[in-house]
């Protein structure tokens, strides 16, 4: 701990950190462990030059095989906010009581996790991505690749250094960024995060999800005396898809029923409503 | 038009690529390549036809362009969408003679790659748990301590997963899926039951996605109120998602000013009538 | 068409059940019976041509679709429009042989309720009246004790008001009505001042029952903020109601939750500061 | 109140209560005693239950000859609640001091009565009927009577077993409703409600109520040069009418005019406005 | 059509009371007389042709109907639009024999509106800056006491800054002009690099205006996002201004709740806990 | 500072104070003092009238020599503030230490000349008069001069009254309006109003300002399949228009260039704008 030999990580460890994660995040999910071996690879190159003896190694590695999954884009800012605080272990001695240690890190992981994922997953993934090919579209119609050319490049841009930016600051930051992010102010925060996240989310429903009925009912003449669908429209505009939306999440937070059982469940839904004339999409080939 | 073992080869490559979980990182993969609208230009790029592939790509990517897999949560499979179905579809508006851009060929492309995107998605959930086998290599390999290991289980073993789920799966059926595509048109017409109940599915699905997000957000019923409001502003007034997130602004900066009033507030009061005023941490409760 | 002395009573009856106060309770007697969707129904069942009657409730229904008599305060009678003014309006649509879903006999339906329904509310004002006398043989009921009478002053003689001011004013004008209409239309032409008048009145009238809602919830010139804003939000963004008050929410949550804030705080600050801050109570007079 | 003999209304007396008062609410009202015998009739069973001497009925039922008024509909709770305190108070003692009595009783009344009336007549009459009549009046074009059947089905469902629900909720929190209804909480909620109330109503307002001008100026030849509605349109949709309102509201606000007179005015004002031609409701028979 | 020189005085005369800084006071100067529409009125007036002067007027108006010069920041001089170009448009109107109140005249008026305007805030510098003469002479009546002198000061002399800066220039300018016009017309075509980048410079101009009054209002990031919800509103929604300062009442009440629930707090807390509250001062550089 | 000989401005003194104002507050407009000559003027009449003697008439007008800039129609109300606060010097004494003092005068004219200026050119120049001219602009169509005599009137009455309103009512109020405008509610009110005014010059600037860009690619047939603008406006309508909006704040409020400086670049982007075809305003004569 004397300031003669602080140890800090070198820019190249660090670029490490951030490529193994930037590419592995994913590579190796399952079900039972989504991105530890992302988060694996990606710490090995900083407890390498952090720790020379073997043993400290294994013991700080072993923190990082607790279950961790979140939106990797957004959740590059927490792999920084290890490496920092990994070196701060390291210049404190690992087998030091007190201070930062397993319960430290793995509380922060565990903490921001949740939220990242449920922000970035509505921001990055469900507002940002569409935003850009929704641009993109408009420039392929009608057969061009300037579309996808646009957003391959775009994205890919926002996306690498968007994760470079968050991977620095988390690292620059530190537990200064726990102080932010947890605490009455990171309450406050996430709070406000999580306003924007609902009111996108939201706004993300209805304007790509749709789900419409078919229902109507007919005279004898064959005119439609009454379109159901319209009628849903009168009372509220998507009313059906955010009865469906809610649904889901009803059976999925109060009765902990599986993401996938909900889908079956759905399958059985759609099953029924195309046989009462409930649902028809109505393509043709 | 047919596709050839090497057109199709590469077509497996692209998938494994791609997935969700797959082989390039999720920014370059599922995000990038992954994309219809990219898929499309690459099968386009390989088959030969970049102007129907960019259109059967169009068509698709406007079914998912709000994707989202939260969790793991996978309800259509993009790996099959853009590298199974876009080029059986393209292969399809060949055979009925029909212009690449026109609304027909839409239909169509759109249908193929709803069916392929819906049943694919055990392509996803095989990929996973195929997954476990590698995993548990890398934790007797963190138990020995020999961490050098974990970059073959991270990086390497998974193409293995993908071997079987990504590439054989894609290979055979872009291969042999043209004169399929012909049989399975006749076998399913989109009037019968099967085929109505799919896209039916395939409409109901996105629910699960947006509702697990929503798992994260909202704790209590209060936190419902910004969805609605945000859902009300898109639905019923037409905004666009970048307006919809202006006016969240003005919220959540409303929020945020009324959380620290209150956690002051607390800390103020605490001292003063000791902590008899906890009970307003239960406001989301009644 | 013309409506015998049976019918007539039948009318009578159903316009004793909807006034505002109606035999039948608010809930099957006003605000169902009551409503000329309904009336129409009924009226159209009763005089053999269901599909005018309901025609000419629709017409009659969209004008008075948000009438609410708050604190007993009736703009127009619904007793009159329903059971009085869509009879009359079937017969003479009959009478001029118009067709019973044309543009023309909505419009001839539309102001026989309009001036039934201003001119009636004079009946509402009549029933009311009457019933102070059944009041007052209650309350010399409660003095002795005689609680069971009690059930004869609220469900029993009030049929005695309804007799005078709902029965027989619907029997005669209903039976009467169909060559009085003839006449009235030659007396009162359309273009003429006192029909004009009327049809203004009726659609200033709706204001008097929103500004009574206004008085109940406008404390300060600060509370007409929200009211101006739904406004706002159903007039220039043409929000329907559902989604004005999905919007409410969440501003309903915001003050909500300032006010909390604001009275926590005040409780923490009393014993600090002794009471300096009670001029905040007073915010809403600057 | 030895916990012995403690009196618990039997759920057929409730039920009772709940009926007189679903049916006769308004069966007597005066503008002097507007629902008062509505309310004496529905805690008659009640009080006729819970005391065997006439003398403590005659007591009990005294308390309820209070001026009374509310909507009706959601007003049902206020009667649920005065159940609930009227078995608290003949378990206490009526004769006792302290605890429940005539003030209590009256107290409450008096204070949600205004609320409650506000509330419900903005929600109930004024937004949830018409909501459910419009679905119904586009079930109803062209002169079919499902509409209207769907109507009274609809409506009459929400309405008794909303009202039901309220009053047995109103009975079982008891003095806890008034807990959650009265006091800091309390106010926060109403004026929560207050500002969906107010919200709601002026979407009522500029829905369903439309006040126009018919006021043009022509030039020579009989073009107009001047729509004075489409001018209004354009400062403020909806001007007209929001103008009208205010009047009515500042009328009997500001200057304790009522609502009879208030009326006549406007009767002259419609006179005048359509002897200028400021009015034209333009309609033919 | 010509201009005499008498009409062109009296034109100059307008000019001078309607400048930013005018004779008239801003309230009957700039922000009456300076108004193109209104300089449509006086000039249709002065040259006898009222029809096509008001409907030049109404063409610049629209250009120029936000026009705010924070800070003396003029982007646009309006005695030249209104006495300069109104008058030389209406002139050319004529020449061209086109009728007053075609889309064509509107194009011409328009663009000879921006043209002057632009390069006319040359003259709005000019008189501010030979103000200073008379300033400087004011300061030295200020130090002597002599303070009647501040009368001629501030109402007379200026008029000396007026005669250089906007009756002469525009005297001339219109006496002349209209043969200026034609020639002007012939080496400043409209599809030129000269002409294009002028109208997109007027079009780009009242950015600053806006932009001067942002810096007024916005100290810190979060006070941008009234502003961009505000916009949203009405480029998004299409709601007008009425509508817009509506909706902001009910989140100016928020905020004004806001912070006195803030500041009551943090004096309640201050005894308590000795300052260490201060730092939600800076919430808004988070 | 005895009650007997209390100085108070009389009616005609305030009058012509402020007809002073309200003709002169910027005919000696100079970028280096911009009303203050106005200002001087228009507290003349007062300090004669409140100041016999010429030594206190001179320290008197010293005051407000400081450099003084508002938006003049709303500003009137500090006019009437400082004529209330000299009578108050006057009345206690103008060489007495403590009380109101040079410090005192000044630093309230600096602290709402500001606030007032951003509030008063927004609501007043920004949106009352486009309002009344948009109003105005619907009657002149077809050449009639209606509209521009409407105009005239109206704005002169609210202008002219308003100014009136706002000069007497400081007059009134004196040190207590800042009381209202200074402080914890002051504080709290001017955030309230900035709130206002920040939407409200949002509306204005999406309204009434508006950069358009001409930027189109073409195939070979000539068809444009990307249309820049329609790309922008899906991504956010306007978006161009708060581009540059936002280009000049920052340009001016964090870069330090003056507005003419700002103006400057905007010709030389215009140019190169119209010469790389992004710009075409596409107008004929
Ligand atoms: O929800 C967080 C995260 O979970 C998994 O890792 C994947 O489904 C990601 O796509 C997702 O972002
Ligand atoms: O306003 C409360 C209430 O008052 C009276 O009882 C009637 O007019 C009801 O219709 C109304 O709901
Ligand atoms: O910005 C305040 C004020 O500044 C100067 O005095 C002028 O530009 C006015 O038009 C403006 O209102």
């Amino acid at each position: 701990m004397a300031t003669i030999d602080k140890k800090t990580l070198s820019r190249k460890t660090l670029n490490k950190a951030f490529h193994h994660w930037f590419y592995g995040h994913l590579t190796a999910f399952s079900q039972e462990h989504m991105q530890t071996f992302g988060y694996l690879t990606s710490m090995l190159p900083i407890v390498e030059e952090l720790y020379d003896n073997k043993e400290d190694q294994e013991k700080a590695m072993k923190t990082y095989t607790a279950f961790f999954n979140t939106e990797p884009q957004l959740g590059t800012i927490i792999v920084g906010i290890t490496a920092s605080l990994e070196e701060a272990r390291a210049n404190q001695g690992i087998s030091n009581e007190g201070g930062v240690d397993d319960t430290t890190i793995n509380g922060l992981r565990a903490g921001l996790m949740g939220p990242i994922a449920g922000i970035g997953d509505s921001l990055v993934v469900g507002t940002l991505i569409p935003v850009i090919l929704g641009i993109a579209l408009g420039m392929s119609e009608g057969g061009s690749p300037l579309g996808a050319i646009f957003y391959i490049i775009v994205w890919n841009l926002l996306g690498y250094f968007g994760m470079r930016f968050a991977f620095f600051k988390g690292y620059e930051l530190g537990d200064k960024a726990v102080g932010i992010l947890i605490g009455a102010q990171g309450k406050a925060i996430r709070k406000a995060i999580a306003t924007i996240g609902g009111m996108v989310v939201g706004g993300v429903a209805a304007t790509w999800v749709t789900v419409r009925t078919s229902f109507q009912l007919k005279n004898s003449s064959g005119k439609a005396y009454l379109v159901l669908q319209n009628q849903l429209d009168s009372v509220y505009p998507g009313l059906l898809t955010a009865g469906f939306i809610v649904l889901c999440w009803w059976l999925m937070a109060k009765k902990n029923i599986s993401p996938i059982k909900v889908m079956l469940i759905l399958v059985v839904v759609a099953l029924v409503g195309v046989l009462i004339g409930f649902f028809n999409p109505g393509l043709t080939y | 038009m047919t596709i050839s073992w090497i057109q199709a080869s590469i077509l497996g490559i692209f998938a494994s690529l791609s997935s969700m979980p797959g082989m390039a990182g999720s920014t370059i993969g599922n995000y990038t390549l992954g994309r219809p609208l990219v898929g499309g230009l690459v099968s386009g790029l390989i088959l030969g036809d970049l102007k129907t592939g960019i259109a059967a790509g169009v068509a698709m990517q406007l079914v998912y362009i709000a994707l989202v897999t939260p969790g793991g949560t996978v309800s259509a499979d993009l790996r099959a969408v853009s590298y199974i179905g876009i080029p059986l579809a393209m292969v399809a508006i060949h055979a009925q003679g029909l212009s690449a851009t026109s609304g027909n060929a839409a239909d169509l492309a759109k249908s193929m790659g709803t069916l392929v995107g819906t049943v694919g998605t055990v392509l996803f959930y095989g990929t996973a748990t195929m997954n476990l086998v590698w995993q548990h290599m890398g934790w007797r390999a963190v138990e020995k301590g020999d961490f050098k290991k974990l970059y073959a289980v991270d990086w390497g073993y998974p193409w293995i997963s993908h071997l079987f789920f990504s590439f054989i799966p894609t290979l055979l059926m872009t291969h042999f899926g043209s004169s399929a595509v012909q049989a399975l048109k006749t076998a399913l017409p989109m009037d019968g039951i099967p085929m109505k109940t799919l896209f039916t599915v395939g409409a109901l699905l996105p629910c699960v996605g947006i509702a697990i997000l929503l798992k994260q957000i909202v704790d209590g019923p209060f936190d419902f109120i910004p969805f609605f409001v945000g859902f009300t502003l898109a639905a019923s007034l037409k905004l666009n998602l970048v307006s919809v997130t202006v006016i969240s602004l003005i919220f959540a900066l409303i929020f945020y000013k009324l959380d620290m009033a209150i956690s002051t507030n607390r800390q103020a009061a605490a001292p003063a009538s000791g902590g008899t005023l906890d009970d307003d941490e239960e406001e989301e409760d009644i």
